[in-house]
């Protein structure tokens, strides 16, 4: 219950930046040249005035912008999403087709990229400025500087065209018609390559992060404390040091998570996964403004989400934030 | 070199003093015996040997927190902020014995009971930040000896704390050191705290000990120039005879009343009354002392009259008029010399700039505002050409002479100098009192003194206000107030000064 | 000048320096080396690199050398990166330090709208203003500059929490002097050095936001940047992958070589770090 | 030059293919699952609603329509079993197929044909609207005959190659009374076809099985077809080279990878089965741009530009240069001999200088810009040459890019716009899809029609006399006439003419049989082992 009221509390002091968003995005929209019909016609392959015409006026699209955006907000005071032209369904269940692609994506990415970077940031601040610090350090230069895209062609030409190791693209193969863990183990092959895509410009920073976070914890007082009481080097990184280098990370995580929307918009695309990402980038292009806000309220309701549960962690690591 | 040819013993059951200023190799000592040197930092020559064994590598490990205990400085960051401190104490046990986790729980919280918290079994399962600062420092005293350690390294334990609070804990490491007979070697910069609790005494100077000896000696009779140099510079406690001061009320403030805390929507703090109908007056050409441990409100009060805060009720006259709220109209009667000498001067320009941008902002040609500058900088005791350098070319005490200038250059009605000397060595310190005095002498000036050290103002305040909790307890004329103290706090205040039966009382 | 020996000093702000280096020489010789349009036609289509000694990377989809992109590419990434991350910076600085120094009312609202363009990821936000605005280089450096500024407004921001509450700049208040002198001349000289250090950070971000656009088709196609041939060389990825590789290459070092001069340069304004 | 062309990988593909009467021998195997390539997603899947490959590549085994093409071309019945015109061309009567049941299992009747014809084709159905424009009635003397009535005359000619795009049928008794645009029939459809829709997955696949009611006994062969939402081309490459695409139709996969994959035996790339899908590359001059309003800079501009050798270098053998609007696949209406402009660059820069557009500033004339529609990779790549060809005559040209609603809005709409570039796409019969490229009086922001401020009253005149011309000789002439005259006045340049490649996995059999076999209803279509 308690849990709940501060859910709420947070999504109410989100509202503001939401509205602003929303609203902003909706004018912004207004400026595009051509709207969902235009989109409409040349996917049909053309249409006389008329049909346009037509078109607009069952859209809703005759109607002034004030009038739009008012229809807008109140629907979405009733938690409705609206409808999609170009999907020719309520924009609620092409997102909800979208999701479950681009969280596993987000999933994925995260868990590898804070994992891994926990543990090589680690191991490169236990050993600073020796080999394996500098072997480390150099590659989350480079992966920090690969552009993801670029890196996602790479991983294609030599996975899946030279190796043929992995699939190139797509989301499970539907014409096997897998069930069980053959079906899972068939989307997880999918789901490798752009996860380390998504995941390697995180890995970068959340690798320096650690190291960084791992460097200044080891100079602090109670280090010192700990090494005078006695205690080996191993148990007092353990015991002391990753906790309290911890702390950074976790708040990486909730810093990262709008980013990482963003970043799944070309993973997905390099790698035509039908997520979010890719029905965002098709709603801009489509003009499909209903689709795309409600792509941009399902999100930014993700990224309170997750900065929320990143609260809860924080205080359960750290005692001095009272819930 | 940090160290050079330091040698000394240390005796079972004896405590000795490591005294000296900043800089002088007090704690790296500390730090090489430990063997816990900063990265960068080795012993190229020398041994240190325990019992008769010689210190080395892997063995040292083995005797840290066993048979050599360690209570650092700064009591707020020594313990690990995210362990409850029962799990931190007892690490001691786990590591360095075999004994099961009843038995050691049982150990912890009788260490706990030895270092006379309040609360033993609470304090256990507690995390450090929900200690105050004298728990915190108890709890590192109870760890540093939970194994009966042989010897106890005190690197300024008690710096960091309020008075009172640092005489209780002097009295327990005292207490503990004769109870188990461990040697304890103490680093200070404070005779009053070697006067206190030392059985003998080495005085480093710039990585050498100067001189060495037992308490005693070395307090009453010092041989070697530094130490008699710096014993000299210790403010006594007793304060000079009375001048006689001016009717005239620079300075008036009328139950001012701050509160901090219980705002914003959603979190609800217990709010703090920092300020509760303090009223004072301010003669010209005096200095009031305003005195009280952390947390009494004193820093708020010079906020208050320096303009930066403003108060939720009371009136502050200035020269019989309220305080203008304008900045501009302000900074004429108004200025303050802070605290640290390394924050109140912008490391990006040059020094004269800072004093001389004051009058300019008041329609001075700039011209002749740097010459004034210039002029001030004499004033203060720094050589005029200095105003085109920076702040890091000067030593601290000389940022605050340039603090000074600069709050000088405004020709105030009122100086607020909030601890001005504190973060000054002592001989430094001695210095910048003086000059204050004498440009008080030459300039007429009326300062508010803040400080929590009794010894200085003793030195420098014609009347003195003890301040607890926000409200003012007790005023009068220093030497009145120091003689013969009506309040109890005043008087727990005064009885907390360490050393103060044998250094300059 | 100490900074700037501390920099020198720096093994890896020294490599930055010379791959940031080589990128700007490739800039500047760029209309030497190659003086015909990078864009015209140069030969056959998908000659390999190597294959004809004229074009020693090869010609891409078009027709076009790969070579002369390339180093017409570095001007654009060069300029996209220093003029996006101008804008991002200003703006940045400008919400961050009003916010900052004036707190209160001024603060919520300008930290409301930088919670909005965060909550939004950026990515998306670029796409929309680049739909909406048209693809021409111009508004897409805007577009960037726009998207990437509310990382420069928070690091301002915090800087100028701190710094206000400096006793030089209560001194300075005190002194009478106005607030654009303690915002001006008192705060933002101190709060600037992380934020040049973080403009390195920016900088890479731009340039990997651009290249994202190219590749998604959606940047400048009137000018050689070099995300444009990774786009162009998708379509023959899985036969002509060297169209995509070679330019990413380039942009992977670019991008290697502001991060380490940013650290180089956080290395050196940092003296506290020097030492690790 | 090292490594083959093209043009010379496409030649020697030609050398493993598999003789077409090795496959006719074969005996069709029951079973199997085609797996097809679905680039471009549909927001509906009703052919009668709309006319686009994208819903005739799946509506288009589902639904059917009255008349096909036969794998000659000419008409050939499926709905429809025969037809009549008067000889005014004002009333055309269609017999209709009998014992065709839907899938849902209700008849089919003349009142579904009465229904989709008057409430689809007339009303919303893009061309449809304008093909039957005229149409006053269609009237159900009886279950199985359908008579269509029209204002002014309709050549039985322009209605049945028409019909075949823009004739699909939809069952009555799901639309009636309803509202038609948001009936959940036109993402589930309901036909009389061969397959059975199942289910589609948006972004992912749609699933189709076996009609086991079928009017063509024993057909079809196929258990199942599958398309598979893939809109990365090259992922859809990689996916035909895995086996788990067995087709990919209308040029979806990268010019490369086509040409690759032309080299391996497991796959053929041909035009086969698109003859009734060709399409030209256009140049669309706005009129408003004082420069191109000049028929000298209109000319410059198309002699500046090497046709031939943007086909060889970028296209390969399935595009050739083109001689106008009518493309030569049309065996009725194509002309040859109407004015062409082959490349000259001297005679560019000529026509450039007595327009008075003299060399400036670094050798540039003028500045234009172009829009190319972001559809095709070849519309890319000839814009790109586009603006390299003109620089060297002085013509500085900016690419502008923009999406598909960007594009449409800009050049049909605002006509912002100073060259456009896209595809002209010819469906049968110039009246249907072509002419209107041409017809003045079209309104603002109708797409692909003309938008360039240009009108010839003449022109006009030809277009309508030839939609109503009964005569098909008298047709012909009249479209001869348009070409020549079009051609001389250039307001559309289209230079190049190509055709849809398709790919097929070799285990396809009787694949591209028919003109229009992708949109086809694969009712004979087969999978060897």
């Amino acid at each position: 219950m308690k849990l709940l009221l501060l859910a709420l509390r947070r999504l109410a002091a989100s509202l503001p930046a939401l509205v602003l968003i929303l609203v902003g995005l909706f004018l912004l929209l207004q400026l595009a040249p051509g709207d969902t019909v235009d989109a409409l016609m040349a996917q049909m392959g053309g249409g006389d005035a008329a049909i346009a015409a037509d078109l607009r006026r069952f859209y809703g699209l005759d109607l002034s912008v004030a009038a739009r955006l008012g229809a807008y907000l109140w629907r979405l005071v009733t938690l409705d999403l609206g409808f999609s032209a170009i999907y020719g369904k309520p924009v609620a269940s092409v997102i909800l087709e979208r999701l479950p692609a681009t969280l596993l994506l987000m999933m994925g990415a995260l868990f590898f990229a804070f994992s891994f970077g926990m543990a090589l940031g680690v191991v490169a601040a236990r050993r600073v400025n020796q080999w394996p610090d500098t072997l480390i350090s150099t590659l989350g230069l480079i992966f920090y500087a690969t552009p993801s895209f670029w890196f996602g062609l790479m991983a294609i030409v030599l996975f899946s065209v030279y190796l043929q190791w992995l699939p190139a693209g797509g989301f499970g193969d539907v014409a096997m018609g897998y069930t069980g863990w053959a079906a899972i183990w068939d989307t997880a092959t999918y789901l490798v390559l752009p996860v380390l895509t998504l995941a390697l410009i995180f890995l970068a920073i959340a690798l320096r992060i650690m190291r960084a976070s791992m460097l200044e914890v080891q100079g602090m007082d109670f280090v010192r404390t700990a090494r005078a009481k006695g205690l080996s080097e191993t148990r007092i990184v353990a015991r002391h040091v990753l906790r309290n280098a911890l702390l950074p990370m976790v708040t990486l995580i909730g810093l990262q998570a709008g980013t990482m929307l963003g970043g799944s918009v070309v993973v997905e695309s390099v790698f035509t996964l039908p997520g979010l990402g890719r029905l965002a980038y098709e709603s801009v292009v489509q003009r499909d403004l209903n689709t795309l806000l409600g792509i941009v309220f399902v999100s930014a309701l993700l990224v309170i989400a997750v900065n929320f549960v990143v609260d809860l962690l924080y205080a359960r690591l750290d005692p001095r934030i009272v819930g | 070199m940090a160290l050079d040819n330091v040698s000394f013993d240390l005796a079972a059951g004896e405590i000795l003093c490591v005294v000296g200023e900043s800089g002088s190799g007090k704690s790296v000592t500390a730090s090489a015996i430990m063997g816990l040197l900063a990265p960068g930092l080795a012993v190229v020559a020398g041994e240190i040997s325990l019992g008769g064994v010689v210190l080395r590598g892997d063995a040292w490990r083995a005797l840290r927190g066993c048979r050599i205990g360690m209570v650092f400085q700064e009591p707020m960051t020594a313990l690990n902020p995210l362990m409850r401190v029962g799990a931190q104490i007892a690490e001691m046990w786990r590591v360095h014995t075999d004994l099961g986790s009843e038995e050691i729980a049982a150990r912890s919280l009788r260490a706990l009971e030895e270092v006379g918290l309040p609360d033993p079994p609470g304090a256990l399962r507690a995390y450090p930040h929900e200690l105050s600062g004298g728990q915190r420092q108890r709890v590192m005293i109870a760890m540093a000896l939970a194994l009966e350690p042989e010897v106890l390294i005190c690197d300024e334990p008690t710096t960091a704390l309020d008075v009172t609070t640092q005489a209780q804990v002097l009295a327990l490491i005292r207490a503990m050191q004769a109870r188990r007979g461990t040697a304890v070697l103490f680093i200070t910069h404070d005779f009053g705290v070697v006067a206190e609790i030392a059985d003998r005494v080495a005085v480093m100077q710039r990585g050498v000990i100067v001189e060495q000896g037992s308490a005693m000696e070395v307090l009453e009779s010092p041989r070697h120039p530094y130490t008699r140099a710096l014993l000299a510079a210790v403010p006594k406690l007793q304060a000079p005879p009375p001048r006689a001061l001016s009717e005239e009320r620079v300075l008036e403030i009328e139950g001012l009343v701050k509160t901090y805390g219980a705002r914003g929507l959603l979190q609800r703090r217990q709010p703090v009354r920092a300020l509760d109908d303090v009223s004072l007056v301010l003669r010209a050409g005096s200095t009031l002392g305003i005195v009280g441990e952390s947390g009494s409100g004193k820093s708020t009060l010079a906020r208050c009259v320096a303009g930066m805060l403003r108060a939720d009720a009371g009136v502050i006259r200035i020269a019989g008029a309220p305080m203008p709220k304008g900045r501009r109209a302000a900074a004429r009667l108004v200025q303050m010399v802070f605290q640290d000498p390394y924050a109140s001067l912008n490391p990006r320009r040059r020094v004269g700039e800072q004093v001389a941008q004051g009058p300019m902002a008041m329609g001075m040609a700039r011209a002749q505002a740097m010459a004034e500058a210039r002029a001030l900088f004499e004033l203060v005791g720094l050589d005029a050409a200095a105003v085109t350098r920076f702040a890091h070319e000067f030593s601290g005490g000389q940022r605050q002479r340039i603090g000074i200038a600069r709050a000088l250059a405004m020709k105030p009605r009122v100086l607020v100098a909030d601890e001005p000397v504190s973060a000054l060595d002592v001989s430094v310190q001695a210095q910048v009192l003086a000059l204050l005095r004498d440009l008080q002498a030459r300039l007429g000036l009326s300062i508010l003194f803040i400080t929590h050290d009794l010894r200085v103002a003793a030195q420098i305040c014609d009347e003195v206000a003890v301040m607890q909790r926000g409200a003012v307890v007790e005023q009068g004329r220093v030497g009145t107030v120091f003689s013969d103290p009506r309040h109890p706090y005043t008087r727990s205040l005064l009885a907390s000064v360490p050393g103060r039966m044998v250094v300059g009382a | 000048m100490r900074a700037l020996h501390a920099f020198l000093r720096n093994p890896v702000a020294v490599a930055g320096a010379v791959l940031l280096g080589a990128v700007v020489l490739m800039a500047l010789v760029a209309p030497l080396v190659f003086p015909a349009d990078p864009l015209g036609l140069a030969g056959r289509p998908l000659q390999w690199p190597g294959a004809n000694p004229r074009f020693w990377l090869g010609t891409d989809p078009s027709g076009r050398d790969i070579a002369a992109q390339l180093f017409h590419g570095a001007r654009i990434s060069l300029l996209i990166g220093g003029v996006a991350t101008l804008i991002a910076v200003v703006i940045g600085i400008v919400f961050g330090a009003l916010a900052g120094f004036y707190g209160g009312v001024v603060d919520t609202v300008l930290m409301r709208v930088t919670e909005a363009f965060q909550t939004l990821p950026n990515f998306l936000l670029l796409l929309v203003l680049v739909a909406v605005f048209g693809s021409d280089l111009v508004t897409v450096v805007i577009a960037i500059g726009v998207v990437a500024w509310p990382p420069v407004a928070r690091l301002t921001r915090a800087e100028f929490l701190t710094l206000r509450e400096r006793d030089y700049v209560a001194a300075c208040r005190m002194q009478g002097l106005s607030d654009a002198h303690l915002i001006f001349r008192e705060v933002l000289p101190n709060a600037l050095p992380p934020v040049i250090v973080y403009a390195s950070v920016v900088m890479a971000v731009a340039i990997l936001l651009e290249s994202a656009l190219a590749f998604l088709q959606l940047s400048d196609p009137n000018v050689p940047s070099w995300g444009n041939l990774i786009g162009l060389g998708r379509t023959v990825l899985r036969s002509e992958w060297y169209v995509s590789a070679i330019p990413g290459v380039a942009i992977l070092l670019s991008i290697l070589g502001v991060s380490l001069v940013g650290q180089g340069l956080n290395d050196a304004l940092n003296p506290r770090l020097a030492s690790r | 030059m090292s490594g083959p062309t093209r043009r010379e990988v496409f030649l020697m593909s030609g050398a493993a293919m598999v003789p077409a009467s090795a496959i006719a021998q074969e005996t069709p195997r029951r079973g199997g699952i085609l797996t097809v390539h679905f680039a471009t997603e549909q927001r509906i899947l009703n052919p009668s609603l709309q006319a686009s490959t994208g819903v005739y590549i799946v509506g288009g085994k589902i639904q059917e329509p009255l008349v096909d093409l036969d794998a000659a071309g000419n008409p050939t019945p499926v709905l429809a079993e025969s037809w009549e015109t008067t000889p005014d061309g004002r009333a055309i009567t269609f017999k209709l197929r009998q014992g065709v049941t839907w899938h849902d299992g209700r008849p089919f009747t003349s009142a579904d044909v009465q229904f989709t014809a008057m409430e689809m084709w007339k009303k919303i159905l893009n061309y449809g609207t304008a093909l039957q424009q005229f149409l006053t009635a269609v009237e159900t003397p009886d279950a199985h005959t359908a008579v269509f009535r029209y204002e002014r005359p309709m050549p039985l000619g322009l209605l049945l190659r028409g019909l075949p795009d823009l004739g699909y049928i939809s069952p009555r008794h799901v639309y009636e009374g309803t509202d038609i645009r948001q009936n959940p029939a036109n993402t589930a459809p309901i036909g009389t076809g061969p397959f059975k829709f199942v289910q589609y997955e948006r972004g992912q696949f749609i699933i189709a099985e076996r009609n086991p009611n079928y009017w063509r006994n024993g057909m079809p062969y196929l258990d199942r077809v599958v398309w598979r939402v893939v809109t990365d081309r090259a992922a859809a490459a990689a996916q035909m080279e895995a086996g788990q695409i067995l087709f990919s139709p209308y040029s979806s996969l990268a010019l490369a990878d086509m040409t690759r994959l032309a080299r391996d035996p497991r796959f053929e790339v041909t035009t086969r089965g698109n003859e009734g899908n060709a399409r030209t590359n256009t140049i669309e001059f706005n009129f408003r741009k004082p420069e191109l309003a000049d028929i000298r800079v209109r000319k410059a501009i198309a002699h500046a530009i090497n046709i031939p050798f943007f086909i060889e270098n970028f296209l390969g053998t399935y595009a050739k240069p083109g001689t106008g609007p009518i493309p030569s696949v049309s065996a009725d209406y194509y002309t040859p001999g109407s004015p062409q402009y082959g490349f000259d660059r001297a005679l560019a820069n000529r026509l450039l200088d007595e327009a008075g557009h003299r060399r400036g500033a670094g050798g540039v004339r003028f500045s234009l810009r172009l829009s190319p529609a972001p559809w095709g990779e070849d519309i890319a790549l000839f814009a790109t040459f586009i603006q390299q060809s003109l620089v060297e005559v002085g013509i500085r040209v900016e690419i502008v890019r923009l999406d598909a609603a960007g594009f449409l809005r800009s050049v049909y709409n605002d006509h912002n716009f100073d060259l456009a570039s896209g595809w002209h796409q010819y469906r049968s019969d110039p009246a249907v899809s072509t002419t209107v490229w041409y017809r003045s009086g079209s309104p603002q922001g109708a797409p692909w029609t003309n938008q360039w401020g240009w009108t010839d009253a003449a022109i006009d005149q030809v277009i309508d006399n030839a939609a109503t011309e009964v005569d098909p000789a008298r047709r012909r002439a009249l479209y001869a006439d348009f070409v020549t005259r079009v051609q001389t006045e250039l307001p559309v340049w289209m230079p190049i003419e190509q055709i849809f490649l398709s790919v097929f996995n070799r285990r396809l059999r009787n694949a591209g049989n028919t003109p229009r076999w992708a949109s086809s209803s694969w009712h004979d279509t087969w999978l060897a082992s």
